[in-house]
Parts: C-alpha cells; structure tokens; sequence
C-alpha cells in the first residue's frame, strides 16, 4: 500500500534519487514528515507546487493521496 | 488544424511549419515563432526534462486557451525533451489566422505561457559539470501582460 | 544578415527563412511573420502596385528603425508587387534575435508598420471589375502602439 | 522644361492616366491648377501625400519641382 514520490528537476539532484515510495494514505504531514529534510524545506516555498494523481493540487496542505497515486514535487520552472 | 507534440528528437521547423501552413486553406497570416539552443561558448549541451503526466496536458490547456482567446484557423506547437545541443530548436509555436493581429498575440502568449508556465526544467552542460536554469524575472514580467 | 527585397514573382517563404535562420549562427530565436492573399470567394486577383523611389527605400528606413529600437541579429523582410492569386504569399518578415521578446516585437513592429505606413496600394479583381482597397482603422490602432 | 506628376493608386483611376507631365518650375498653386480639379479636390486631404524627387514633401504647400523632378502624387495606402 504505497504513494510514489516524484522529485523534479533540482529537487532530484537534492535528494540524490528522482523517487521514493511512502505508505498510503498520504497527507501533507505525512509528505513533509517522510521526504528528506532538505526538500521538505523547499515545498514550504509557495513556488514549489504539488501534483497528485497527474493534477496540480491547488491547496498543497489539503494534499490527500491514496494507494496507487503518484505525488509530484515541482520546482518552478526554468526561464528562457 | 491543432498540432500539439512533445518530441524528443531533433527536428527541422520548416518541415513542421510548410505542412501546417498548407493545412489551413484560405488563411491570410501565419506567425511562427522558433527558439533553439543559444550557442553559448561555455554550454556544451542543454537538458530538458518535463513531468510527462502534465506537460503534454498543459500544453493541450495553454491550445485550449490560446484557440479560445484569439481567432485562429490552426495551431502548432512543438516542444523538445531530452539532451539538445547549440543550434538545435527546442520550441516552435505557429498560429494561422484570417488576421495577422490573431497570429502574433497567439504566439507571443503561447510562447509567454509555454515557457513560464509549461513543467520543464531545464539544466546546461558546462565543463564543470550540469548547473540548473533558474526562472527569469522577465518571465514572470512577460505573463502579467495578458491578466 | 539584412536582406531587405521586394519581388515581382511568387516565392515561398520557407525558402528564404531556412537560409535566414542559419546565416545567423548563435542565435536563440525567430520569430517569422506570413502574409498571404485571402481566399475570399469573391476575389479573383489581388494587385500590388507602388511607387518604386519610395517602396524599397521606406522597406530600408523602416528595418533601420528595427535594428535601432531592437537587440536583432538578422532582419528580412520581403514584400511582393504585382498580381497575386488567393494562397500567395505577399510579405515575409523575419527577425533573429538572441531573445525572443526581440524577434516577436521586432515582427510586429515591423509588420505593423509596412501595412500601414509603406507605400503599397492594394486593388482586388471581383466578378465586376477592380476595386481599391481602403486603409483600415485598425491598422491606425495598431501602429499608435508604438508611439 | 517639365515636371513628370505621377498619380498613384486610385488617383490614377480618377485622371484615367498614370501621369502627365507640367512646365517647370512647379509650386503648390501651379500643381492644382494644372492637374485634374477631382484630383486637386483629393490633395487637400491631409492623408494624401506629395513626393518630389523621390521624397515625401513635409509640408506640400512648400513644394517647388524643378524641371527634371518627378511629382508623385499618394493617396492613403491600403490595409490589411
């Protein structure tokens, strides 16, 4: 019963791996509580957005992911 | 005619742009816009990556917008993944319309928006190894354009 | 490169922008403005007509003020006289610049200001003989942008 | 000794010929005087421009054509 934990661009090199799995259900907490710490600080950043299920999830603490579900972690995007 | 691709393979913008022109009889203005790798001398190569369960739903968004905010008869738009090097296209955005005002704002807002807003990430080679591409001030400056 | 040219034969564009864009190495983006001749049911032709002394000068004076007021590394910009059928090509511009705010505002501005300031006059051929194409309000519009 | 005046787009409909030619030396009143007066009606529209010599007139009130010169006569160009 898992929850796949997508590190993007950057937040990749971070954490040293592109992925890692977290038991379901996953909430916000839990998120931050179960990724490294380093990366737990950048999502605090508002730019740094959250994906569940293949959406952007408007509301990062009202993050509420079940098993089979993919979590993104997206950095902001890279300039011209 | 609405081409939305997401290619990781280097490709010729003229063999994109011609079909796409010829697709859309009776137009009277086609913009297109076309961004490659700069030929920086410290850059050896540039990678872009993407999260493929939102870029290719992202661009088809930013199409669904850019069709329903200016008066166009098609739509291209092309972006590359993967490892690319200087002188290779990375975008290419093209808009038919009767009009030419129509096909300009389109691509200056796709490209606005595509680049802003669209989910890549991008990295550039240098000899000391890979460095991220930050987000540009002008960026975010360039979309305020269109609130 | 600057290659400024009006032509009394049909062309195709993506003949002259292929050349264009790599006669410009290093660049990072183009953006590539198309003009074409309506395919309205009821225009058989369309003619061109200017005044030579003024035409190819005015095309030369307004890709200076282009190349003053934008960071561009090329600019072509390509008009055509005489008659044209529906599909034709009439005018090409074509900006490469190392940014794309450049290349796009550099094809507007010049776009915007050879339809409404250069010396052409449009006539079109319908079932009942040629009538002279007005100026449009719009092309006014558009050109006070730049003031 | 004369001035070739040319009428370009449908200001050459309205004299039914391309051009005429005018004594030198030509100002502004010999102009009217000497071209069709349905023309000279049209040159008192600000949008409608005189070149000489291969050059836009400032202020048309000014001109003096000499002999040799080409008179050029511009109505509003064409939109879209």
């Amino acid at each position: 019963m898992a929850v796949r934990v997508v590190f993007l661009g950057p937040l990749a090199d971070l954490v040293g791996a592109d992925e890692m799995e977290l038991p379901a259900p996953l909430d916000w907490p839990a998120l931050l509580a179960g990724i490294p710490p380093a990366v737990a600080e950048q999502l605090t950043n508002a730019r740094v957005h959250v994906a569940c299920a293949g959406r952007v999830v408007a509301d990062k603490a009202a993050l509420r992911a079940v098993d089979g579900d993919e979590v993104a972690l997206l950095p902001p995007v890279s300039g011209g | 005619m609405r081409d939305i691709r997401l290619l990781t393979q280097m490709f010729i913008p003229g063999q994109l742009i011609g079909p796409f022109a010829q697709a859309n009889p009776g137009l009277g203005a086609v913009c297109t816009f076309v961004g490659e790798v700069r030929g920086e001398a410290y850059v050896e190569a540039l990678e872009l990556t993407h999260y493929e369960p939102l870029t290719l739903a992202g661009m088809h968004d930013l199409a669904d917008r850019a069709l329903g905010r200016f008066n166009l008869m098609g739509l291209l738009m092309v972006h590359r993944i993967g490892v690319l090097v200087a002188g290779e296209p990375i975008v290419c955005v093209s808009a038919a319309a009767a009009h030419r005002r129509d096909a300009i704002d389109a691509v200056d807002f796709c490209m606005d928006h595509l680049k802003s807003a669209a989910w890549f990430w991008k990295r550039e080679r240098r000899s000391d190894g890979w460095h991220w591409i930050e987000p540009r001030a002008q960026d975010h400056t360039d979309l305020k354009r269109w609130d």
